[in-house]
C-alpha cells in the first residue's frame, strides 16, 4: 500500500512540476520546477533501488547542471519570456503532436512485454551490489565508452571556453 | 535501500521522529551559542570584550537575538518575486539541517529498537547523499539573490552560484582519497577504517598515504562552500552591502544566518569523520582512564565557573552563572558513572573535534582578509583543483603499491 | 635445388625496379647513374634468366609452374599471377632479355644527346618488364596484361619525341590500330573462358586435347576462338590488313624500332600463336587463314619495300614481311620453324636497325638513302655488320636467315599442310627481300657520296654502339647452325628442343611431330637440295638484280619507273592503303563522332540529363526552402513530427512482432 | 517494506509522460534556456526508463547508461549555455523566434 502511495505522490509531483515548467513564464521558475522533477525522480530511483544513481542524479543534475542554468539565467537576467507565435506550425501542430506522443508512448510502454514485469529479486540482492558492481562495470566492461565520455567532456570544456572568450 | 525495507516500519518511524526532535533542539541551541562563541572570540582577537551585558559573559545574548528576530517587522520588497523570495531561506535552512541528519555522532553499535541512536538517517552511501544535499544548498543563496530583484543581491547570488560550483569540484575530489583508503561511501565504514588510535586517522595514516594534503584542500573548499571569510564574496559587506541577503530582514535573515552556521557544522563534522576518525578517541582503547575525560572536562568548567561566581560576578549575573556551574557539576558527576561511559565517550570526542574546527573557522574569520573575485576563481581552478587531483593520484598510487 | 627457377618473378621484377627508379627519381640523376640502373637491372635480369634456364635444363626440361598470388578471384573466374617455364619460354626469354640488353647498351650511345634520357630508359625497362610478363605468363589474362603493356610502352616510345606532331600521331596510330586487333583478342579470351571455364594454359590445353580436330568450314568454337586470337596477333604483329602502323612507328628512336618493332614486341603475335598451338592445330581453317595472311603479308610488304627510299621504312616493311614468314610457318604447322625464324630475325633485324641507326647517326639524322652512298670506307664496322645482316636476311647459305627461311619454305612446300601457292608467294617474297635489302646496301654504302661533304661530317659511331652491332653480327652468322644438321639428315636441335611444347597436346594426326623427322635420303643429296633450293636461287637472283640496278647501270630504275609508271606509282604510294583506310574508316568515324556522339549524345543526352537534374534540383530547392523559415520552433516541430512518425512505425512493427 | 511490488510499467508510463511533456515544452517554449531545460527533462525521462528497465532485469547496464546520459547532458549544458550567452550578447534577446537570421 505505502509503496503505491509514495510512488503516485512522487509521480504527481514530477508531472506537476513538468507542467509548471511549461506554464511558467519566468525562466527561474521553470528551472526550479525542473529541479523539483529531478529530485522526485531521484527519490523514484531510490524506490527502484538505485541509490547511487539517485545521489548522482541530484549531485550532477540538480547540483551542477541546473546551478549552471540558474547562473546563466541570473547572469543574463533577460526577464520573462515573451510569448510570440511567429511559427504557426509550432503553435498548432506541435502541442497536438506532443500530446499524441505522450499517449502513444504511454500506451506502448505500458503494454510492452517488459512493462508487465514486477521486478523480481529482493532489493537486497540488487542494491548492495549496485555501487560496487556499477563501478566494476564502468571501469571494466564499459571502459572505452567511459574514456570516450571523458574526452567528450574535455571537448565540451574547450568549446565552452572558446565560445565564452571575448572576441580579441 | 536500508532507508525503508527490512526493519519494522513503525519502530523506524517513532525512533526517527524522536531522534530528529532531539537533534533539532540540540542543533538550534548549538547554532545560537555558536554565534555567541564567534562574537566572543573575534572580539577578543580584536581586543574587545564582545557581548557582555545580557547575562553573565553575555550568555543570554543569543536568546535576545532570537527574540529580536522573531518580533522584528518582516519586510518584503514589493518588486521581489514573492514565491522564490520566501522559498529561498527555507530552502537554505532546510537543506543545511537535512545534511546533519546523515552525520553519525556516535558508534552505530548502540541501538534503540534496532535503530542506531547517534545517527538519524543510517544510509549505506551516506557521503554521496551528504554531497547531494550540500550541492543543492547553493540554491538558497542564489535564489535569494535573484528574487530580491535588486542589483547587489543579484551580484551576490551570481557570485555564490559560480563559487559553489567551482569549489564543490575540488571539495569532492579532495575527499576521494579518503574513499580510496576506506573503500566505502558509508560513514560508519570510513570511521571503522580509522579505528585503533590517532595514528590510524586518515590525516596521519601510513597504510596508504596520509591525507594531510587532501584535508587542507577539503578545509579550504569547505570554507568557500560555506561562504565564510575569506571566501564570503556573496555577502561581502564592503562591496555588496550585505550581498544576497541584503533585502532580507527579521526571521528570514535569521534563517540564512542559521543555515550558514549549520553548514559550518556539517562540513566540520564531515572533516571530523573523514580525516579525524569521527567519534573515535585518539588514544588506544587499552587506556581506560580516557573514559573519565568527559567528566573531568565538565568538572573543570564547573570549577572555573564557581571561581568566577565567587570572585567576580555580581547581582543577577552571579545567580545565572551559578546555574551554569550547577549544570556543569551535575553533568560531570553523571559522567563519572561507568555505565554511562559508552554512551558519552564517542559523542565527547566527536564534539571535541567539532569544537576545534569551529574554533579554526572563527580564528580564520578573525584574521584573514577577503579574496578578490578573480583571485577566488583562479585559486579554485588553477591551484586547489590541480592539488586535490594530484593528491588523489598519489594516494591511488600508494594504495596500489601497498595492495601489490 | 632451384633458386631462380622457383623465383621466376625476380627476372620480371628487376626491369620494373629499374624503370621505377629511373622514372621516379631519374630526373636528377646524371647520365652514368641512369645507365647503371637501367643496364644493371637488365644485365641482372639476363643473368637470372640464364641461371633459371640452366636450372631448367639441369632439371630435365620439366615444365615449371609457379603461382605467386591470386590476382582476380570472382566466382569460377580465377586469375593467378602464375608464371611458367618451358622450352618455348626459354627461347623467348633469352632472346628478349639478351637483345634488350644489347639495345640498352646501344641506346646509351645513340640517345646520348637527347632530352628526357632517363625517361627513355625508364620506358625501355618498363617495356622489357611487360614483355617478360607476356613471355612468362602461364595464363591468357596475364599474357594479355603483358600484351597491352608492351603496346603502351610502344606508344610511349614511338611518341618519345612528343614535340614532333608526326611522332605523336604515329604513336596514336600504332596504339589505335593494335587496339582494333586487341578487341578481337579480348573477345577471344572471353570466348576461351566461356568455352573452357578457365584461362590457365594447362587447363585449356588439357580440355582442348580432348576435342576432335574441327572440320574445314566455319562453325567450330575452336576455329572462332583461334580466328579471334589471330586478329589480336594481326594487330600486334602488323599483318594485313593492320600493318599500317608499323612503318609510321619508325618515327620513334631507332633503338626502339630495333627492340620493339623488329626484335620483340611485334613477334608477340607469333609467340602467341605458337603458344596456342594446341588450339590452332585443331582448327585447320584458322591455320590456313594464318598461313594465307602470313604469305600475303610477306609478299605484299616486300613489294612495298622495293621502292622505299627512307632507310628505316625499308627495314620496317621488311620486318612486316618477315613476320609474314613466321605466320606462314605457324600456319603450315611448322611452329618450331616459325619460332626459329623469330629468333634469327630478332638477331639480324635488330642488327639491321641498329646499324641503320648507326648510319643515321653518322649522317647526322638524315634517313633518306638517295642522300647517302659511298659510306663503306667511312663507317667500316657499321658496313660490315650490316652486310652480314643483309646476307642473313637474304637467306644466303651459311647465315642465320638461310636456315630459318629455308625451314619455313620447306614446311610450306612439303610440310603436313603444305600449299603450293603459299610456297610460291613465300619464294617470290624471298627474292624481293634480297633485292631490296641489297638495294639498301648498295645505295647506302657503294657508289659515290651524294651528300654535301661540307655539311655532313660522317663518322663511325662510338664503341657502345658498335659493340652490340658486332655481337649481333656474330649471332646472325652462327645463330642458324642449331638447325643446320638436319640438312645433312642429322637431328634438328632447335626443333627437337621445342618439340615437347608442340607435341604435348598435338592432335593424333600430329602436325608438329612430323617436323623432326627428316626424309630418309642421303645427306649429300639433302644438302644439295637445300643449297640449290628455290630460296637460295631467288636470293642470289635478287642480289644480282640489285647489283645490276644500282651498281652496274644506275639509270635502269628510272627507265623502268617510266615504262611501268602505273604499278610504280601504285607501289611507291604503298598501294594508297593509308588513303583507303582514311576514306573508308577514319572519315566515317570522324563524321559519326562529330554528329552523333558529340552533338547528339554528348550535348543532347548527357548535358541534357545533367542540366536537367540541376534544374530539377534548383526548382525543388526554391520551393522546399520555404520550409526553412529560420524559426527554430518550426524546426523543433519538424523534429517532433519525425519522432512521432518513427514511434508510430515502431508501434506498427511491434504490433506485427507480437 | 518491499518496493518492487510496483509494476515496472508504472515507471515506464511516467517516463513516457515526462518525455512527452518535455517534448511539449520543447516546441512550446520560446526562451532558449527553457528549451534547453526541456531537453534536460526529456533526458531525465529517458533515464527513468533506463533505471526501470535495469531494475526489471536486475542488471546494472541500464544504470551505466544513465551515467553516460548524465555526462552527455552536462557537456551539452556547458556548451549550450555558452552558446546561449554569446547569442544573447549579440542579439540582446533569448526569444528563439527572434533569432531567425538563418533562413533562406
Amino acid at each position: 500500500m505505502i509503496p503505491f502511495i509514495l510512488f503516485f505522490l512522487l509521480a504527481f509531483v514530477a508531472v506537476g512540476a513538468a507542467v509548471a515548467l511549461i506554464v511558467a513564464r519566468e525562466p527561474i521558475h521553470s528551472a526550479l520546477s525542473l529541479i523539483l522533477v529531478m529530485i522526485s525522480l531521484a527519490v523514484l530511483y531510490l524506490l527502484l533501488g538505485a541509490e547511487f544513481i539517485s545521489a548522482v542524479q541530484i549531485i550532477v543534475y540538480a547540483g551542477a547542471i541546473m546551478v549552471l542554468f540558474v547562473f546563466v539565467i541570473m547572469l543574463l537576467n533577460a526577464g520573462v519570456e515573451e510569448r510570440t507565435d511567429f511559427s504557426k506550425l509550432a503553435k498548432w501542430v506541435g502541442p497536438i503532436l506532443a500530446f499524441f506522443m505522450i499517449v502513444e508512448l504511454g500506451v506502448w510502454l505500458s503494454r510492452s512485454a517488459i512493462g508487465r514485469v514486477v521486478a523480481t529479486g529482493s532489493p537486497e540482492s540488487y542494491t548492495p551490489a549496485s555501487t560496487v558492481g556499477l563501478s566494476r562495470m564502468i571501469f571494466q566492461q564499459y571502459l572505452l565508452p567511459f574514456e570516450a565520455t571523458s574526452i567528450l567532456i574535455l571537448i565540451a570544456i574547450i568549446g565552452a571556453l572558446v565560445l565564452a572568450k571575448k572576441g580579441e | 535501500m536500508e532507508f525503508f525495507n527490512g526493519k519494522p516500519a513503525l519502530a523506524l518511524l517513532v525512533v526517527s521522529l524522536v531522534k530528529i526532535a532531539v537533534l533539532l533542539f540540540v542543533l538550534m541551541t548549538a547554532l545560537a551559542y555558536l554565534t555567541w562563541f564567534e562574537r566572543k572570540v573575534v572580539a577578543h582577537i580584536q581586543s574587545r570584550w564582545g557581548p557582555y551585558y545580557v547575562g553573565a559573559h553575555g550568555l543570554l545574548q543569543p536568546l535576545a537575538d532570537g527574540v529580536k528576530f522573531l518580533f522584528k517587522e518582516d519586510v518584503t520588497p514589493p518588486t521581489a518575486d514573492k514565491f522564490v523570495y520566501i522559498l529561498a531561506p527555507f530552502m537554505a535552512l532546510a537543506l543545511a539541517l537535512t545534511a546533519i541528519a546523515l552525520i553519525p555522532f556516535g558508534p552505530p553499535t548502540l541501538t534503540l529498537l534496532g535503530q542506531p541512536i547517534f545517527v538519524v538517517a543510517n544510509v549505506s552511501i551516506s557521503l554521496v547523499f551528504l554531497f547531494a544535499i550540500t550541492s543543492i544548498g547553493v540554491y538558497g543563496v542564489a535564489l535569494a539573490g535573484w528574487s530580491s530583484n535588486s542589483k547587489y543581491p543579484l551580484l551576490g547570488g551570481v557570485r555564490s552560484s559560480a563559487q559553489m560550483i567551482s569549489y564543490e569540484v575540488s571539495m569532492t575530489l579532495s575527499v576521494v582519497g579518503v574513499l580510496l583508503l576506506a573503500r566505502s561511501f558509508g560513514f560508519n565504514e570510513i570511521i571503522a577504517n580509522q579505528a585503533g588510535s590517532i595514528i590510524n586517522w586518515h590525516v596521519f595514516t601510513l597504510n596508504g598515504f596520509p591525507q594531510i594534503i587532501g584535508f587542507l584542500c577539503y578545509m579550504t573548499a569547505a570554507v568557500a562552500e560555506t561562504n565564510r571569510v575569506p571566501f564570503d564574496l556573496p555577502e561581502a559587506e564592503t562591496e555588496l552591502v550585505a550581498g544576497f541577503h541584503t533585502e532580507y530582514s527579521a526571521f528570514k535573515f535569521a534563517m540564512f544566518f542559521m543555515a550558514e552556521y549549520a553548514n559550518m557544522i556539517t562540513v566540520s563534522c564531515l572533516a571530523t569523520i573523514l580525516f579525524f576518525g569521527g567519534w573515535l578517541s585518539p588514544f588506544p582503547d587499552s587506556w581506560t582512564w580516557q573514559n573519565y575525560l568527559p567528566a573531568a572536562g565538565l568538572l573543570l568548567i564547573a570549577a572555573y565557573c564557581a571561581y568566577d561566581v565567587v570572585v567576580y560576578m555580581k547581582g543577577i549575573a552571579r545567580l545565572q552563572l551559578s546555574v551554569v556551574t550547577l549544570l556543569a557539576a551535575v553533568g560531570g558527576i553523571v559522567c563519572l558513572i561507568p555505565a554511562v561511559h559508552p554512551y558519552i565517550i564517542g559523542v565527547f570526542w566527536f564534539v571535541a573535534k567539532l569544537f576545534v574546527f569551529m574554533f579554526f573557522y572563527v580564528i580564520v574569520r578573525g584574521t584573514l582578509p577577503r579574496f578578490r573575485y578573480d583571485q577566488l576563481m583562479s585559486f579554485g581552478w588553477k591551484f586547489l583543483l590541480p592539488v586535490s587531483l594530484a593528491n588523489l593520484v598519489v594516494t591511488a598510487f600508494f594504495i596500489i603499491l601497498r595492495r601489490g | 635445388m632451384h633458386i631462380l627457377l622457383d623465383q621466376l618473378w625476380i627476372i620480371i621484377a628487376l626491369p620494373l625496379v629499374g624503370s621505377a627508379i629511373n622514372g621516379l627519381l631519374g630526373r636528377k640523376f646524371p647520365k652514368p647513374v641512369v645507365n647503371t640502373v637501367a643496364i644493371g637491372a637488365l644485365a641482372l635480369s639476363f643473368l637470372c634468366a640464364l641461371e633459371a634456364v640452366r636450372e631448367f635444363l639441369a632439371a630435365g626440361q620439366a615444365t615449371v609452374f609457379h603461382t605467386y598470388f591470386t590476382w582476380i578471384h570472382a566466382g569460377i573466374f580465377q586469375v593467378d599471377f602464375r608464371l611458367q617455364m618451358d622450352q618455348l619460354t626459354v627461347v623467348m626469354l633469352l632472346v628478349v632479355t639478351f637483345v634488350s640488353l644489347l639495345v640498352h647498351i646501344y641506346s646509351t650511345g645513340y640517345m646520348a644527346h637527347e632530352e628526357g634520357y632517363y625517361r627513355f630508359f625508364s620506358y625501355l625497362n618498363l617495356f622489357v618488364f611487360f614483355m617478360l610478363i607476356l613471355v612468362l605468363a602461364a595464363n591468357v589474362v596475364l599474357l594479355f596484361v603483358g600484351w597491352e603493356g608492351v603496346g603502351l610502352c610502344s606508344y610511349l616510345l614511338v611518341g618519345f619525341w612528343f614535340l614532333k606532331p608526326s611522332a605523336i600521331s604515329a604513336g596514336k596510330k600504332a596504339f589505335i590500330t593494335t587496339r582494333i586487333g586487341d578487341f578481337g583478342f579480348t573477345v577471344g579470351i572471353l570466348l576461351l573462358f566461356w568455352t573452357f571455364k578457365s584461362v590457365d594454359y594447362v587447363e585449356i590445353f588439357k580440355k582442348a586435347s580432348t576435342m576432335p580436330v574441327e572440320a574445314w568450314g566455319l562453325g567450330g568454337t575452336l576455329t572462332v576462338i583461334c580466328l579471334l586470337l589471330f586478329t589480336g596477333a594481326v594487330g600486334k604483329s602488323a599483318q594485313l590488313p593492320l600493318y599500317v602502323w608499323l612503318p609510321d612507328a619508325m618515327e620513334g628512336p631507332t633503338p626502339v624500332s630495333a627492340l620493339i618493332h623488329a626484335a620483340t614486341m611485334v613477334t608477340a603475335g607469333v609467340y602467341m600463336v605458337a603458344r596456342m598451338n594446341p588450339l590452332f592445330s585443331r582448327a585447320p581453317l584458322a591455320l590456313f587463314v594464318v598461313a594465307l595472311i602470313g604469305a600475303l603479308t610477306a609478299f605484299f610488304a616486300a613489294t612495298i619495300g622495293l621502292l622505299q627510299t627512307d632507310i628505316k621504312k625499308v627495314l620496317a616493311y621488311s620486318t612486316v614481311s618477315q613476320l609474314g614468314y613466321m605466320f606462314l610457318a605457324c600456319g603450315v604447322g611448322a611452329y618450331a620453324s616459325g619460332i626459329f625464324h623469330l629468333m634469327t630475325h630478332a638477331f639480324f633485324k635488330g642488327l639491321l636497325f641498329l646499324a641503320a641507326g648507326s648510319v643515321i647517326h653518322a649522317m647526322g639524322g638524315d634517313q633518306e638513302m638517295p642522300h647517302m652512298g659511298g659510306l663503306r670506307t667511312k663507317i667500316p664496322i657499321t658496313f660490315w655488320t650490316m652486310l652480314i645482316a643483309t646476307l642473313a636476311i637474304a637467306g644466303i647459305p651459311g647465315f642465320a636467315g638461310f636456315f630459318s627461311k629455308d625451314a619455313i619454305l620447306e614446311a610450306a612446300k612439303d610440310g603436313p599442310n603444305a600449299n603450293f601457292w603459299l610456297w610460291l608467294l613465300g619464294v617470290v617474297a624471298a627474292g624481293m627481300t634480297s633485292f631490296y635489302m641489297f638495294r639498301l646496301i648498295f645505295l647506302t654504302f657503294f657508289g659515290k657520296p651524294r651528300y654535301d661533304e661540307h655539311k655532313v661530317h660522317v663518322h663511325e659511331s662510338p664503341y657502345n654502339m658498335t659493340g652490340p652491332l658486332i655481337v649481333l653480327a656474330i649471332l646472325s652468322t652462327i645463330g642458324g647452325w642449331f638447325a643446320a644438321p638436319h640438312l645433312v639428315g642429322g637431328p634438328d636441335y632447335f626443333t627437337n628442343f621445342l618439340h615437347p611444347v608442340f607435341a604435348a597436346y598435338a592432335p593424333e594426326t600430329g602436325t608438329a611431330v612430323s617436323e623432326a623427322a627428316g626424309e630418309a635420303a642421303s645427306p649429300a643429296i639433302l644438302l644439295f637440295h637445300a643449297l640449290t633450293g628455290w630460296p637460295v636461287i631467288v636470293g642470289l637472283l635478287g642480289l644480282a638484280l640489285a647489283w645490276w640496278f644500282y651498281i652496274k647501270s644506275p639509270d635502269t630504275p628510272k627507265k623502268l619507273a617510266q615504262s611501268l609508271s602505273g604499278p610504280y606509282t601504285l607501289i611507291h604510294n604503298k598501294y594508297y592503303v593509308d588513303e583507303i583506310y582514311g576514306f573508308l574508316i577514319i572519315q566515317p568515324l570522324l563524321w559519326i563522332s562529330t554528329n552523333v556522339l558529340w552533338h547528339f549524345v554528348d550535348e543532347g543526352v548527357i548535358d541534357g540529363t545533367v542540366n536537367g537534374t540541376a534544374r530539377v534540383a534548383r526548382e525543388t530547392g526554391s520551393h522546399v526552402r520555404e520550409i526553412q523559415s529560420g524559426n527554430a520552433r518550426s524546426y523543433a516541430t519538424w523534429v517532433v513530427i519525425g519522432g512521432a512518425g518513427v514511434t508510430v512505425l515502431m508501434l506498427g512493427l511491434w504490433g506485427m512482432v507480437r | 517494506m518491499n518496493f518492487s511490488v510496483i509494476p515496472i510499467s508504472y515507471y515506464l508510463v511516467l517516463s513516457a509522460v515526462l518525455f512527452g511533456l518535455g517534448l511539449l515544452a520543447f516546441v512550446f517554449k520560446r526562451n532558449i534556456i527553457t528549451i534547453f531545460m526541456a531537453i534536460e527533462l526529456m533526458l531525465n525521462a529517458v533515464n527513468l526508463a533506463f533505471v526501470a528497465f535495469a531494475r526489471a532485469h536486475n542488471q546494472l547496464d541500464g544504470l551505466v547508461f544513465v551515467f553516460f546520459v548524465i555526462v552527455v547532458a552536462a557537456c551539452e549544458a556547458a556548451v549550450g549555455l555558452a552558446i546561449v550567452i554569446s547569442v544573447y550578447v549579440n542579439r540582446q534577446t533569448l526569444n528563439i523566434e527572434r533569432i531567425n537570421l538563418l533562413k533562406f
